[in-house]
C-alpha cells in the first residue's frame, strides 16, 4: 500500500511517496512551469520512477497547494495550510507555529497536538511573498541559491524604499549603477520581505517552536532576516520545500487509515498522468 | 565647518511659547499626581461634554487618542500595534487605537498593571474608569469597550446627538437634543460621584464651564484675527495652542490669561501688517490631523509662499453663544457642546451643502479667511479624518473655484507621508491656485 | 537663439524635443537604462546633431520626469505634470483634460486654454496601475511592446485578471498561455484592468472634454479604444504621445528665457 | 410543488432582480421609499401605505463613480450602496431614509443626501447606549421621522394602521424564524444561501407580498424531497453583512451554514415590536433594544460601577449561545467586512466569549468584491479542516 501527496505550488511541483509504514519512497520537486503543460504529472512520473512504482500502485493520493483543484489523478484536495502543519509537525513534533514563505503567497500557521487550530495568510501582494525575492534574483542576474549567501557577506543593509516588487526591482538596478554593493542590497531586500513577514506572523502570535518552511526557507539569508525581525529562534527542515507534499502524503494516509478502520472504501479516482490546470 | 541649520521660515508668536509650556507641563505635573494617587481616567476627546465635569471633581484625564500620537512620534508605536495585532484586533482599525489596545495588554497582561519602563512621557496609569464618547466616530467608543479585555474598569460612553442639517430644524428637536444631554450628563455627574466617593462640587462646576467658555470664546475671536492678510497667525502656532482649549489641559485661569496675551500679540501683528510667512503668496485652509512628525515639511511650503490660515473645524471652539442667562451649569455646557456640533448648521442649510458636520465649515472657512487652496491630508486608519475629504474638496471647486490637493498619510504609520512627493506636487498646484484665483474673478469672488 | 531643449528622463523611456519657436524640432527617445545621467548626456548630443546645431546654440534646458535630477546641464526642474500640461496644449489647444499613461503611473490632468494645470491626480504606487503592466505581459508574450495594441485589438474575449498585482498577474498570464488561451485575450485583459483604473481616476477628477491621451501607454491603441469605450469618449491622440511631457519641457524652456528678457 | 413562480424560485428571481417589484408597484402609482439599514423602523412606512425598499450593495457592480465621493478606506458595503445610487439604479425611489447605524452609515447619508434628488430624504439619528434618556431621544427621532412623513403624504400616521403594520412586521419576523427553524436538521432542509435569496426578497416586497413569500416557502421546504447535501460542518456566519449568495457558496460548498447572524440574514428578525399604548415606545425599543448588532454599546448593568470582563462578554455576546447549542453549530466564522469599525473591534472579544463556551472560530475579512471570493476559499476550506479532522 503506498501513498502521495503533490503539492502543486506557484513556482514549484513537489510529490512525496510513502509506503504504509510512513517510509518515504521518494521526494521529487520539478518547477510547476505553466509553460510546458505536462509538469505536475511530470513530477509525479518521474517520483514513481525513483520508487519504481506505477501510478496504479498508489492507494490513495492528496492534492494540495495553488494549483490543487483540478489535479485528474488526486482523490482528495486538502489546503496547504493544513498539508504543512502536519508536514511540519511530523519533522517537528514539538513545532506550534508554522511560517511558510511560497512563491504566491505567506502563511503563519499555529499547530496543536500536530493539526492546524489557526492561521493568517497574505496573498494580496507580490511584495510580501517569495516572489519578491524571485523576481529582483531574475533582475540582478543572480542564481535563487545564492542570494541568502551572498547577503549574509553585507556590511549594512541599503533600505529598499519602493514597496511594490515591481519597482523595488527597478530601484535595485539603480542602486547597483549607483556603485552600491550587491550584498548589502541583498541584504536590504531580505530585510524588507522579513519584516513583511513578520508583521502577518505577529498577528497570529508566535509560540515556539517556530519552524520556516517553503522554498524561502532555503535561503538562509532569509532564515537570518526572520530571526532579526521576530527576535526568536527557527528551526528550519531540511528539505523546506517538501513540507507541504510530505504533509499531503501524510494526512493521504491517515485519511486511508481511518476509512479502513472504520470499515469504509473510500472513493478514488482513476489514475490518469494529465496536466493540470489551475482555472477551472 | 558651517553647521547647516534648518531654515526656519515661519515667523512663530510668541504668545505660543509660553501656552505650550503649560501644556507641556501640566501634562507631567498630571502624571505626577496620578502617580501621588490621585484618580485617572482615560478620556475621548469629547468635544467639551464630560471634561468640565471631571475637572471639577479634580480628576486627572490622559487622552489615549493624543497618547497614541505621542507614542507614535517618539517611535515607540510599533511594539504596541505588533501586539494589538497579535491580540486579533484587524490592521485597519484606527491607529492610534491599536496602540491604546496594545499598551493596555503590555500593561496589564504582561506587567500585571505597572506602566511600561518603555512608555514615554510618563506612561498612562491605570485608569479608574474610561470616558468614551460617541460623537465623530464609532472606533471612539468600541475602542473603550474592547479595552474591558485588559481592564476590569467600567465604562461610560458619552452620548453625542448627529443631527442631520436639515432634521435639526424640525420643531422641538434642539429641545429634545437638549434634554438627552442634559439628564445624560446629571446621570455621569452620579456615576462619576459613586466612582470617586465624594459629591460634585457645583460652585466649582459652575465656575469651570464658565472659563471653559471664556477660553473658547477668547481663542476664537484669535482665529477671527486669522482673516486678516496677511495672516498674523500660521496653522502651526494654532495646533500648539490648541490643547488649552479643547483638552481643557492646566489650570483655565492660566490659559485664559494665555490665549489673551496671544490675542494682543496677533491684534498686534494684524495692526502691523504682520504675517506669519515673509511673502504670503497662497492663502491655505488645512484638512484634519497634520503630519506631526514633519511639520518641517510646513517651512518647506512658507518658502513657497504658502500660508497657512486656518484649519480643521473638528479643533476649532465652537461660534460663540451668550449662555450667561443659563443658570444650570449641566444645561450651559450642554448647550455649549450642542453648539460645537450644530453651530454652523443655519448657514449650512442655507447654502444647501448638506454633508455633514464637518464638511460645511471649511466652505464657510475658505470663504472668510480668503484661502486659495486647500491641502488635505486624508489618514489610511482614521475614518472620521477622511471620510468627508472628497466631499468638501469636491464642494470646494464646485461652490467656491477653490482646488484641493490631497496627500494621503496616516496617525501611526508616519512612513506614508512623503514630504518629498507632497512637495513635487507643489509647483503643479500652484499653477491650479492660479488659475482658480482668477476663475474667482470672473465669477465675480472678493479673493 | 530660438532653440530649446525639453528632456523627460521617464522611469522607462528617456524622451528629448528641441523646439523652435514652438514647434518640434527634433526629437529622440532611448531606453533610460540605470544611469540617468548617462542617459540625459546621450539625449543632449543626439537632439542636437540631429538638428545640426551645437550645444551653445540651444538657449534653454528644462528637465523634468522620474530623474530630472540627473540632467545637470538643464537651467532647471519642473515638474512633470506642468509639462504635460503645456506640451498636449501646444498639440491640442483645445484639451480640457489629460490622460498621461506613464510607466509608473498614470496622471489625469485638467487643464485650461492656455495649458494651465487646473487640477490633477495621479495612481496609486502599485505596477498594476502604470505601464509597467503592459510591460510585463508583453514580456511573457514574447512580443514588442509596439505589437500590444494591435495584439489586443483583435481580442474578442478578454481575461479577466484574479488578483490586482502586477507581479502574480504575470504568472496568471504564463498559466493561461499554457491553457492555450490567445495571446490577445490576455493582452486585452490587461488594457481592460488599466483602462478601468484610468477611468476611475478620471472620474474622481470629473471628465472635462476635450480629452487627450499621451505618455507611452498612448501608443497602445487597444488601451486607447478600451478607455475610450470605458468612458464613453472619443480621446485626442497625438503624433508621438511620449514626446509631450518633454515638448512642454521645451515649451517652458523657451517661455521662462522670453519672460525673463522682457523682465530685464 | 412545482410552480415555478412560487417559493424559492420566486424568491432567487426577485433576489437576482430585486428593483423589479418595486418598480411595478411605482408604475400602479405607489410610493417607494428606499432604506439602507434594517435599522431603518419600516413599519412606520408600511402603515402609510409606501412601500419599503432596502437599497442594498450589489457586490457584482465594481464601485466606479463613489471614487469621486467617498476614499478607498472605508467600509466598502456602503461604498457600493452609495455607487449603486450614484449610477442612478435607485432613481425611481420617492424618497429615502437613513439612519445613525454606524459612522458609515451616517457618514453616506449626508453625500446621498446631497448629490441625488429624491423628493423626500429623512435622516433619523440614533443614540448609542440603550439608557433611558437614549430610549426617550430615540423615540423623539422617530416621532420627527412621523412628522416628515406626514407631511410627505400628506396623511396621518393612524394608530389602527401602525398597530397592523407592526403586526404584519411581526408577523414577518415570526416566520423568518420559522424558516430558520428549518436549518436545525442535519443535513438543513434549507441551504444558507437560499436564506440570502428569501431575506433579500424580503426586503424588496411590501410586507404582505413577503409574508406570503414565506409562507409559500416555508411549505414548499418542508415537502421538498431534495435537501441540501449534508456537509462535514456546520457554521454560524456573524458577520455585519453577508447578502451574496457568492460568498454565501464559498463557503456552503464545503459546510452547511445553518445561521446567518447579519442583516442578510437573521439579524432584523430575532425579536418581535411590543405593542406599547404609546405605539412609537414599542418601536423605539425593539431598534434600539432588541436587534443585537455591534453598533450598540451594551454593558451587564447601566451605569455600571464594577466591571467583570465574563458578564460584559456575556451582554455582548449572550445571544449566540442559544442558536449555537440548539442549532448543533460546530465553527463560527467572524465575517468581516473591511473597514467596519463597530464589528472589528468585537473580533478579538468575540473569540473570547466562543472559546469560553467551546466553540472553534475562526476571522475572515472581505472586502465585498467578487475578487476577494479566490482568496477567501482557501481561509474558509482551511479552518473547515480544522474543525473536521
Ligand atoms: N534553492 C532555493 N534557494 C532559495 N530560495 C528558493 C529556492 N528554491 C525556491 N526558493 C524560493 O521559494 C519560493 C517558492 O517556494 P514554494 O514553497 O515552492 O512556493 P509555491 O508552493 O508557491 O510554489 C520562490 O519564490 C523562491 O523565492
Ligand atoms: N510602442 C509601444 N506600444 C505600446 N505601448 C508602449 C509602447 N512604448 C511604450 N509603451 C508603454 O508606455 C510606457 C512607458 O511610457 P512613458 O510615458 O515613456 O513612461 P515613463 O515616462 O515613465 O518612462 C510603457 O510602460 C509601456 O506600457
Ligand atoms: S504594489 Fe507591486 S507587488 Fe504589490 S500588488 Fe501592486 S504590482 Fe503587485
Ligand atoms: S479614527 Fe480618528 S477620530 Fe476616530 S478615534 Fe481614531 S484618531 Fe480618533
Ligand atoms: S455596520 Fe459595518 S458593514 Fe454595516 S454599514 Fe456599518 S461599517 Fe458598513
Amino acid at each position: 500500500m503506498y501513498f502521495a501527496g503533490v503539492d502543486i505550488g506557484s513556482t514549484m511541483t513537489k510529490v512525496v511517496l510513502m509506503d504504509k509504514a510512513g517510509n518515504l519512497l521518494s521526494f521529487i520537486k520539478g518547477p510547476t512551469g505553466a509553460e510546458h503543460r505536462q509538469l505536475a504529472n511530470e513530477v509525479m512520473r518521474q517520483a514513481l520512477e525513483q520508487a519504481r512504482l506505477q501510478i496504479d500502485d498508489i492507494s490513495y493520493i492528496v492534492a494540495t497547494g495553488y494549483g490543487r483543484l483540478n489535479v485528474p489523478f488526486a482523490d482528495r484536495q486538502i489546503t496547504e495550510l493544513s498539508c504543512h502543519a502536519r508536514g511540519v509537525s511530523s519533522l517537528f513534533p514539538n513545532a506550534r507555529t508554522a511560517i511558510d514563505i511560497g512563491g504566491q503567497d505567506a502563511k503563519c500557521m499555529k499547530i496543536d497536538n500536530g493539526r492546524l487550530v489557526n492561521f493568517v495568510m497574505n496573498d494580496k501582494c507580490a511584495a510580501g511573498t517569495g516572489r519578491f525575492l524571485e523576481v529582483t534574483a531574475t533582475t540582478l542576474g543572480i542564481k535563487l541559491e545564492d542570494m541568502g549567501d551572498v547577503s549574509l557577506k553585507a556590511a549594512k543593509q541599503i533600505q529598499i524604499s519602493n514597496l511594490c516588487t515591481i519597482f523595488a526591482q527597478q530601484e535595485v538596478v539603480a542602486l547597483l549603477s549607483r556603485g552600491e554593493k550587491l550584498e548589502n542590497i541583498l541584504a536590504g531586500l531580505h530585510d524588507a520581505l522579513a519584516s513583511r513577514v513578520a508583521a502577518l506572523a505577529r498577528r497570529l502570535g508566535i509560540e515556539p517552536d517556530l519552524v520556516l518552511t517553503g522554498g524561502v526557507a532555503k535561503n538562509i539569508g532569509m532564515v537570518k532576516a526572520m530571526k532579526e525581525s521576530l527576535g526568536c529562534e527557527i528551526l528550519v527542515p531540511e528539505e523546506p520545500l517538501l513540507t507541504g507534499a510530505l504533509g499531503a502524503a501524510i494526512l493521504a494516509k491517515e485519511t486511508y487509515a481511518k476509512a479502513a478502520a472504520a470499515g469504509e472504501t473510500l472513493p478514488t479516482r482513476s489514475r490518469r498522468l494529465e496536466k493540470a490546470t489551475f482555472f477551472s | 565647518m558651517v553647521v547647516q541649520k534648518e531654515k526656519k521660515t515661519i515667523n512663530r508668536l510668541k504668545s505660543m511659547y509660553p501656552l505650550r509650556a503649560k501644556v507641556n507641563e501640566t501634562y507631567l505635573k498630571s502624571i505626577e499626581a496620578i502617580q501621588a494617587g490621585k484618580p485617572a481616567v482615560w478620556g475621548m476627546l469629547n468635544f467639551y461634554y464630560g471634561d468640565p465635569i471631571l475637572k471639577a471633581m479634580d480628576i486627572e484625564v490622559v487622552y489615549p487618542e493624543n497618547y497614541g500620537a505621542i507614542a507614535a512620534a517618539m517611535g515607540v508605536a510599533r511594539q504596541y500595534l505588533d501586539r494589538a495585532d497579535a491580540e486579533g484586533f484587524p490592521t485597519h482599525l484606527c491607529g492610534y487605537s491599536l496602540t491604546t489596545l496594545g499598551y493596555a495588554s503590555r500593561m496589564m497582561k504582561e506587567l500585571k498593571g505597572q506602566i511600561p519602563p518603555e512608555a514615554p512621557l510618563g506612561g498612562m496609569p491605570k485608569p479608574l474608569f474610561l470616558m468614551s464618547s460617541a460623537a465623530i466616530c464609532d472606533a471612539r467608543y468600541k475602542w473603550f469597550q474592547a479595552l474591558g479585555r485588559y481592564m476590569d474598569v467600567p465604562v461610560w460612553p458619552l452620548e453625542a446627538p448627529i443631527p442631520g442639517i436639515k432634521e435639526f430644524f424640525i420643531e422641538g428637536y434642539y429641545d429634545k437634543m437638549m434634554k438627552l444631554g442634559v439628564k445624560h450628563l446629571r446621570d455621569f455627574v452620579a456615576f462619576v460621584e459613586k466612582m470617586v466617593g465624594k459629591k460634585m462640587d457645583w460652585d466649582r462646576l459652575d465656575k469651570t464651564a464658565n472659563l471653559m467658555i471664556e477660553v473658547n470664546r477668547v481663542w476664537h475671536e484669535v482665529n477671527e484675527l486669522r482673516k486678516a492678510r496677511p495672516c498674523p497667525m500660521h496653522s502651526r502656532d494654532f495646533w500648539s495652542a490648541m490643547p488649552a482649549a479643547l483638552f481643557l489641559a492646566g489650570d483655565l485661569e492660566d490659559s485664559l490669561r494665555l490665549y489673551q496675551d496671544m490675542y494682543r500679540e496677533v491684534k498686534d501683528r494684524v495692526n502691523n501688517h504682520v504675517g506669519a510667512i515673509p511673502d504670503e503668496k497662497y492663502r491655505m485652509v488645512f484638512a484634519e490631523l497634520p503630519p506631526w512628525h514633519s511639520l518641517a515639511f510646513f517651512d518647506k511650503l512658507a518658502e513657497r509662499g504658502w500660508n497657512f490660515v486656518i484649519e480643521s473645524f473638528g479643533y476649532h471652539p465652537p461660534i460663540p453663544l451668550d449662555l450667561s442667562k443659563v443658570s444650570d451649569p449641566l444645561e450651559r455646557i450642554t448647550k455649549f457642546s450642542l453648539q460645537f456640533l450644530v453651530g454652523y448648521f443655519e448657514d449650512a442649510r442655507k447654502q444647501n451643502v448638506l454633508g455633514g458636520t464637518s464638511a460645511y465649515p471649511y466652505l464657510k472657512y475658505v470663504k472668510e479667511w480668503k484661502c486659495d487652496g486647500a491641502l488635505l491630508h486624508p489618514l489610511i486608519t482614521c475614518r472620521s479624518a477622511s471620510t468627508h475629504l472628497p466631499y468638501v474638496s469636491d464642494m470646494l471647486i464646485e461652490k467656491l473655484n477653490v482646488p484641493s490637493l490631497s496627500i494621503e498619510g496616516d496617525i501611526v504609520d508616519l512612513r506614508l507621508f512623503n514630504p518629498e512627493d507632497a512637495l513635487a506636487k507643489a509647483e503643479p498646484f500652484e499653477e491650479t491656485m492660479e488659475h482658480y484665483k482668477r476663475m474667482r474673478k470672473q465669477a465675480g469672488f472678493d479673493w | 537663439m530660438n532653440w530649446f531643449m525639453g528632456i523627460d528622463i521617464g522611469s522607462a523611456y528617456s524622451k528629448g524635443v528641441i523646439t523652435r519657436d514652438f514647434e518640434l524640432a527634433a526629437s529622440h527617445i532611448i531606453i533610460s537604462g540605470a544611469n540617468y545621467r548617462k542617459s540625459a548626456e546621450t539625449m543632449r548630443t543626439e537632439l542636437i546633431r540631429k538638428v545640426n546645431l551645437t550645444q551653445n546654440d540651444v538657449a534653454n534646458t528644462v528637465a523634468t520626469g522620474f530623474g530630472a535630477d540627473n540632467v545637470y546641464f538643464a537651467s532647471q526642474k519642473t515638474s512633470d505634470i506642468v509639462c504635460t500640461a503645456r506640451g498636449i496644449n501646444n498639440v491640442f489647444p483645445q484639451a480640457r483634460t489629460v490622460i498621461d499613461l506613464a510607466g509608473q503611473s498614470t496622471r489625469v490632468i485638467r487643464l485650461n486654454e492656455t495649458g494651465i494645470v487646473t487640477n490633477f491626480t495621479a495612481s496609486e504606487k502599485c505596477a498594476a496601475g502604470g505601464g509597467r503592466f503592459v510591460e510585463v505581459i508583453a514580456n511573457v508574450l514574447r512580443i514588442n511592446l509596439s505589437d500590444f495594441g494591435p495584439l489586443a485589438a483583435k481580442s474578442r474575449r478578454p481575461i479577466t485578471f484574479g488578483t490586482g498585482c502586477a507581479v502574480f498577474g504575470e504568472s496568471e498570464a504564463i498559466t493561461r498561455i499554457s491553457e492555450g488561451i490567445p495571446k490577445e485575450d490576455i493582452a486585452a485583459g490587461v488594457n481592460k484592468a488599466l483602462a478601468s483604473t484610468v477611468a476611475s481616476l478620471v472620474k474622481k477628477l470629473k471628465l472635462e472634454e476635450p480629452c487627450a491621451i499621451c505618455g507611452g501607454g498612448a501608443l497602445n491603441t487597444a488601451l486607447v479604444r478600451t478607455i475610450e469605450s470605458e468612458l464613453n469618449i472619443n480621446l485626442l491622440i497625438p503624433a508621438q504621445p511620449q514626446l509631450i511631457t518633454a515638448l512642454g519641457a521645451a515649451i517652458i524652456a523657451a517661455t521662462s528665457v522670453t519672460s525673463q528678457s522682457s523682465t530685464a | 410543488m412545482s410552480d415555478k413562480n412560487k417559493g424559492l424560485n420566486k424568491a432567487r428571481e426577485i433576489y437576482l432582480d430585486s428593483s423589479r417589484r418595486a418598480k411595478e408597484l411605482k408604475a400602479a402609482d405607489k410610493k417607494i421609499i428606499g432604506y439602507p439599514c434594517v435599522y431603518v423602523p419600516v413599519e412606520m412606512l408600511t402603515a402609510l401605505d409606501l412601500v419599503p425598499y432596502r437599497t442594498c450593495a450589489d457586490m457584482k457592480e465594481p464601485v466606479t463613480e463613489a471614487d469621486r465621493a467617498l476614499p478607498h478606506s472605508f467600509c466598502p458595503v456602503m461604498r457600493n450602496c452609495l455607487d449603486c445610487a450614484l449610477k442612478g439604479k435607485n432613481d425611481f425611489l420617492d424618497g429615502m431614509v437613513a439612519i445613525h447605524s454606524c459612522d458609515p452609515q451616517e457618514k453616506t447619508a449626508r453625500i446621498w443626501e446631497s448629490y441625488t434628488h429624491y423628493p423626500y430624504f429623512h435622516f433619523i439619528d440614533m443614540p448609542i447606549t440603550v439608557r433611558p434618556e437614549a430610549l426617550e431621544y430615540f423615540k423623539g427621532q422617530l416621532n420627527d421621522f412621523r412628522k416628515t412623513l406626514e407631511a410627505f403624504t400628506g396623511k396621518k400616521l393612524s394608530a389602527d394602521k401602525l398597530e397592523a403594520a407592526i403586526k404584519s412586521h411581526n408577523q414577518q419576523r415570526a416566520l423568518v424564524r420559522e424558516l430558520y427553524e428549518l436549518t436545525k436538521s442535519s443535513p438543513p432542509h434549507v441551504s444558507g444561501t437560499e436564506i440570502v435569496q428569501v431575506v433579500k426578497a424580503l426586503t424588496s416586497l411590501p410586507v404582505a407580498e413577503g409574508n406570503n413569500l414565506l409562507t409559500e416557502t416555508i411549505g414548499e421546504v418542508k415537502k421538498r424531497a431534495a435537501r441540501p447535501e449534508k456537509k462535514s460542518a456546520r457554521l454560524l456566519i456573524w458577520s455585519s453583512t453577508l447578502d451574496d449568495t457568492d460568498i454565501m457558496q464559498v463557503f456552503e460548498a464545503k459546510a452547511n451554514v445553518v445561521m446567518n447572524e447579519s442583516c442578510g440574514g437573521v439579524r432584523a428578525y430575532r425579536g418581535e415590536v411590543k405593542l406599547t399604548a404609546d405605539r412609537l415606545e414599542g418601536l423605539a425599543d425593539y431598534y434600539l433594544n432588541e436587534i443585537t448588532c455591534a453598533r450598540t454599546f451594551r454593558q451587564a448593568a447601566l451605569g455600571e460601577t464594577r466591571k467583570d470582563y465574563g458578564r460584559d462578554l456575556q451582554s455582548r455576546f449572550g445571544y449566540l449561545k442559544g442558536a449555537i447549542k440548539d442549532w448543533k453549530i460546530n465553527g463560527v466564522v467572524m465575517l468581516l467586512v473591511r473597514y467596519c469599525d463597530p464589528f472589528a473591534f468585537e473580533i478579538p472579544s468575540l473569540k473570547d466569549y466562543l472559546n469560553s463556551i467551546g466553540v472553534p472560530s475562526t476571522y475572515i475579512e472581505y472586502d465585498y468584491t467578487t475578487g476577494a471570493l479566490a482568496p477567501m476559499r482557501t481561509r474558509v476550506e482551511a479552518f473547515i479542516e480544522t474543525i473536521s479532522q
